[in-house]
C-alpha cells in the first residue's frame, strides 16, 4: 500500500474554513464584538460589515442585498422557507406542496411535519440516473399548491437538477419555487433571477465558511411568515443577535467560491473522473447518479458485498475520510434514502462510498485514494459472506 | 439597525449651530411631533424682511438635532420668502442624507422655521395663515 | 472632563468574547472541521467535543446533557419553546399563554404570533419597581393554560423575578414553566430543578461566548415538537450541522461564569451602587427598577429633559458605550415598552440610560462614567426646551 496521508474526502459534509475566511472572522471574534443594532460606532461597524456579506451573497446569486436573509444554516432556511409558505398560502386554500423523493432530510422531515398538519405532499420519483423530471413536475402542479421545493444538487449522488426549467414550469404556473442549493451554491453557477427561482438555502460550512451560518434568499415581493420571531434584525424577518463573525466569512467564502468556481471545477472534475475511472475497475461496482449531470467533486460507487460502515472505518484507519449516504444519517443503520429513490436494492444501497472533493484535494491524494481503496474493498469482501454468494451466483 | 449617519450628520449634531436662545427675537415657532415626543424651539430676528439672527433648541434624536443646526443655517441671512421655501428635503440633502427611519425627523426643522415666521407674523398683527399655510402635523409618517 | 478614555458599558447588549473562549473555539474554527455526525475520527472528535459542551452547559443548570439542546441564540430557543408547547398542547384544547409584559421581544412577538394564530395570551403586570407578582401568575393560570413564561432577569432594568415561586406554583398547578434567561445565566445561581423549571433559553454571546449559538434546556420527559426539523442532530430534535466552535465556546463560557459568579457579583455590585448614588445626585434623575433585587452589573437611569439617542451619540463621542433601550429596538422610535410597563410617562422613558459592566469592567471606568455622564446630561439639557420648561414648573 501506498505511503499513508491524510486525505478528506467528505466536503459534501463539511469543508475546512480557508484561511481567507478565517482571517476575515478573526477581527469579529475578538474587537469588532459590537451588537450591530446598537448605535454606537462600535455597533455600526458590525452593521457595515453585516451589509457588506449581504451584498457579497446577494451578488454571488444575482439577487438584491435586500432579498438576501441571514440564518443559522441550511436546514434553518429550508424550515422557514417551507414551513413559511405552507403556512401563509394555507389561508387561501393553498394546501398542496410538491418536492422530490431524495431531498435532504431539512426538507423531507419539514414536508412530513406539514403532512401531519394536513397538508399534502406529492413526492415526484428521479430516474434511475437521479434527476427529476420537468414534465413530472409540470403534471403534479394543481391547482391548490403552494410550493415547489426541489434541490439544486444533490448531497449524496451530486446530480444537477434542471432548475431554470422547473422555474420556468412554476413561473408559468404562477407557483412559488424554492431550491435547496446548499450543494450547489459555488459550485455551479447560480442567477436567481434569470433561473426564476422565488427562494433559495445555502449553507456556509459547505464552501469553506463555519459551521452554524446560512442564508436564505426570497424575491421581493414575496410575504414569508417568520420562524424566529423577536428583535427587528434582518429587516425584522429573523430575530437573534447576529453571527457577525460567521456572516463576515459566508461573505467571503461565497465571493472566493465564484471567483474560482470555473478553475476549480475544471480541475475537479478532471480528478473526479480519474476516480470513477479508477474505482469502476473495482468488479460488481457501479457509478450512482449521472455521470455528466453531476458535482464536479462528487463520486459515489456502490462495491457489492461491502457493507458502508466498514468501508469507512478501515479508510479512516488509512487516514482517508468518506462518507455513504448522507452526512446527518451516518449514524443510523437504514440504507440511503438517496440510493433507494434511484432504484438500488438496498444490499448495495449499504455498500456505496461518496467521495466529495474540494479546493484542497490533490492530484497525489487522488493516487492514494485510487491505491487505498481496492485493497480495502477486497480486505472486506474477503470475509463477507454475502460476497461468497455474490461470485457464486455471478 | 445602527444609525449609520453621515459625517455631516454627527458633525452638525456634536457641534450644533446657533444653539440657544435670543433674547430679542421677534418670532419664536416650537413645534412637536406626536410619536417621539420631541419638541423643536426656532427663536428668529427679522429686520426688514430678513433673518438676520436665528437660533434653536431641540429635544430630539441625533437627527432632529443635526437638522435642527442645519436648518438655521440655511435660513439665517434669508429673506422670510426664501426661508418659507425651505424644504426637510433641501435640510436632508445639506446633510448628505438621512437613514430612511429617520426621514420624519427632519420634518420637525422645516415645520420650526414656518412656526417661526408665523408667530414674526401674529406679532405684527398680520394673519399669518394665508402666506404661511397651516403648520399642521408631520406628514412624515402614517400614525 | 477627565482624560478620554473607551469604556464598554454595554454588556447587557453583548459581550467581547473572553480570551479563554477564544482560545478554545480557534483549534474547531481551524483543524477540527469534522462534521460531528461523520464516522471517521475527525467526526467523532467533534461529537466528543459537543458533548463536553453539553456537560458543562447542563451543569451549570443543575440539568442532565440529555436535557441540553444547542441552538443558534435566545431567541431560537425562547420561539421553539413557546412555539413547541404551543402548538403541542393546542391539540389536548389548552390555548392559552401567560407572560408578562415586559419580556423581550423574542418571547412577545413569539406570542402575538400566537395571538394571531389563535392562542390566548395574559400578559401579567410588573410592578413599578420591575417585578412580576407571584399571586398574578396563580390567579391567571386556567384550566387550559398551557404555558408560563416569565423572564429570569430583565435584559433592560436588570430586575430578577422570583422564578423558584413561580415554579413552584407551575408544578402545583401542572401547567408548564419557561423562563428566558437569557440575562441572568452565569449572574445569579440557577438551578433548574430546585427551582422546578421546566425549559430554560440562554444565549452565548451576553457571557462572554460568540454570537449565533445559545441552549434551550427542556425538562426530560416534556415532548416538544421541533422548531428546526431534518438531520439527526440533537437527538433528532434540532437538526442543522453543529456550529462545533461556537459551542465548545458556550461550554467554556457558561464554565468560567459559574466559576467566578459569587466575586464578580461582589465587585460588580459595588460599581454598580457607586454609579447608581453617583447619577442620582444628577437632578431630576430616577432609578428604574428594583435597586436589591437587580443583576449586579445592570444600571438604569432616566434623566428627564434628555433624548435617549442624543445622549447615546455623545456618550459614544466621549468613548462610552451604552443604551438606552433594549439593544434590538435602539434604532426604533418608540420609548421602550418596559420602561412603560413599570409607569415611565413616554417622554422620560425616551431619556434613560442603560450602564451593564461585566467581568472587564474597571473602578477607572466608573470614575470616567461619574465624570463624564454628568457634564453631557448637563449640555444636552442645555439646549433642550423640554428641560426649559421642566425647571420653570418645578
Ligand atoms: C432577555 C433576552 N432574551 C432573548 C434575547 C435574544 O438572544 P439572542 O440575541 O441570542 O437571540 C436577549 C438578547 O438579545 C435577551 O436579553
Ligand atoms: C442538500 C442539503 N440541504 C441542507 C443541508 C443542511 O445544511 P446545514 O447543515 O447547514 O443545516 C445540507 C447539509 O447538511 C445539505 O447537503
Ligand atoms: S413621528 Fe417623528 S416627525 Fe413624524
Ligand atoms: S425626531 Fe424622533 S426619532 Fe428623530
Amino acid at each position: 500500500m501506498a505511503e499513508k496521508r491524510f486525505v478528506y474526502a467528505d466536503n459534501a459534509a463539511t469543508t475546512k474554513i480557508s484561511d481567507a475566511v478565517f482571517d476575515a472572522m478573526v477581527p469579529w471574534l475578538k474587537e469588532g464584538y459590537g451588537n450591530a443594532s446598537s448605535i454606537y460606532r462600535k455597533g455600526d461597524e458590525s452593521a457595515r460589515a453585516l451589509n457588506k456579506a449581504r451584498e457579497q451573497v446577494a451578488t454571488a446569486l444575482g439577487a438584491e442585498p435586500r432579498e438576501i436573509f441571514f440564518t443559522s444554516g441550511g436546514s434553518e432556511a429550508d424550515n422557514w422557507v417551507i414551513k413559511g409558505v405552507a403556512h401563509s398560502l394555507a389561508a387561501k386554500g393553498k394546501k398542496h406542496i410538491i418536492t422530490s423523493v431524495f431531498e435532504h432530510h431539512a426538507v423531507l422531515h419539514t414536508c412530513e411535519t406539514l403532512r401531519k398538519e394536513g397538508f399534502e405532499i406529492t413526492y415526484v420519483p428521479v430516474s434511475d440516473q437521479g434527476l427529476v423530471s420537468v414534465e413530472d413536475i409540470k403534471n403534479a402542479i394543481r391547482e391548490d399548491t403552494a410550493l415547489v421545493s426541489i434541490m439544486y444538487a444533490n448531497n449524496e449522488i451530486g446530480t444537477i437538477q434542471p432548475i431554470a426549467e422547473i422555474g420556468a414550469v412554476c413561473k408559468e404556473k404562477k407557483v412559488l419555487f424554492h431550491t435547496d442549493a446548499v450543494q450547489a451554491v459555488g459550485n455551479v453557477p447560480i442567477n436567481v433571477k434569470e433561473q426564476n427561482i422565488d427562494m433559495l438555502s445555502l449553507s456556509a460550512h459547505k464552501i469553506h465558511g463555519a459551521k452554524g451560518v446560512g442564508a436564505m434568499y426570497c424575491r421581493r415581493g414575496i410575504v414569508l411568515p417568520n420562524l424566529i420571531d423577536g428583535g427587528g434584525q434582518e429587516s425584522g424577518k429573523r430575530a437573534g443577535t447576529e453571527n457577525v463573525a460567521g456572516i463576515v466569512g459566508l461573505g467571503v467564502a461565497i465571493t472566493n467560491a465564484i471567483a474560482t468556481l470555473p478553475e476549480r471545477t475544471a480541475r475537479l472534475r478532471v480528478m473526479r473522473n480519474r476516480l470513477i475511472d479508477g474505482l469502476l475497475t473495482i468488479s460488481h461496482s457501479r457509478l450512482n447518479g449521472d455521470r455528466e449531470k453531476r458535482l464536479a467533486g462528487n463520486v459515489n460507487i456502490s462495491f457489492e458485498g461491502v457493507e458502508g460502515e466498514a468501508l469507512l472505518l478501515t479508510l479512516d484507519a488509512n487516514g482517508i475520510c468518506a462518507s455513504s449516504g448522507s452526512a446527518c444519517t451516518s449514524g443510523s443503520l437504514d440504507p440511503s434514502h438517496v440510493l433507494l429513490s434511484i432504484g438500488l436494492p438496498a444490499e448495495i444501497a449499504h455498500g456505496s462510498l461518496r467521495l466529495s472533493l474540494s479546493d484542497e484535494t490533490t492530484d497525489e491524494d487522488v493516487d492514494y485514494m485510487l491505491s487505498v481503496i481496492p485493497q480495502v474493498v477486497d480486505k472486506i469482501r474477503a470475509m463477507s459472506p454475502l460476497w461468497e454468494k455474490i461470485i457464486a451466483y455471478s | 439597525m445602527a444609525m449609520l449617519y453621515s459625517d455631516r450628520v454627527m458633525d452638525h449634531f456634536s457641534n450644533p449651530r446657533n444653539v440657544g436662545e435670543l433674547t430679542d427675537a421677534n418670532g419664536v415657532g416650537e413645534v412637536g411631533n406626536a410619536k417621539c415626543g420631541d419638541i423643536m424651539k426656532m427663536y428668529i430676528k427679522v429686520d426688514k424682511g430678513v433673518i438676520t439672527d436665528v437660533k434653536f433648541k431641540t429635544f430630539g434624536c441625533g437627527a432632529a438635532i443635526a437638522t435642527s443646526s442645519m436648518a438655521t443655517e440655511m435660513i439665517k441671512g434669508k429673506t422670510i420668502e426664501d426661508a418659507l421655501k425651505l424644504t426637510n428635503k433641501a435640510v436632508v440633502e445639506a446633510l448628505e442624507g438621512l437613514p430612511p427611519v429617520k426621514i420624519h425627523c427632519s420634518v420637525l426643522a422645516e415645520q420650526a422655521v414656518r412656526a417661526a415666521i408665523s408667530d414674526y407674523y401674529t406679532r405684527l398683527g398680520v394673519d399669518p395663515t394665508p402666506i404661511v399655510g397651516e403648520i399642521g402635523d408631520c406628514h412624515a409618517c402614517e400614525h
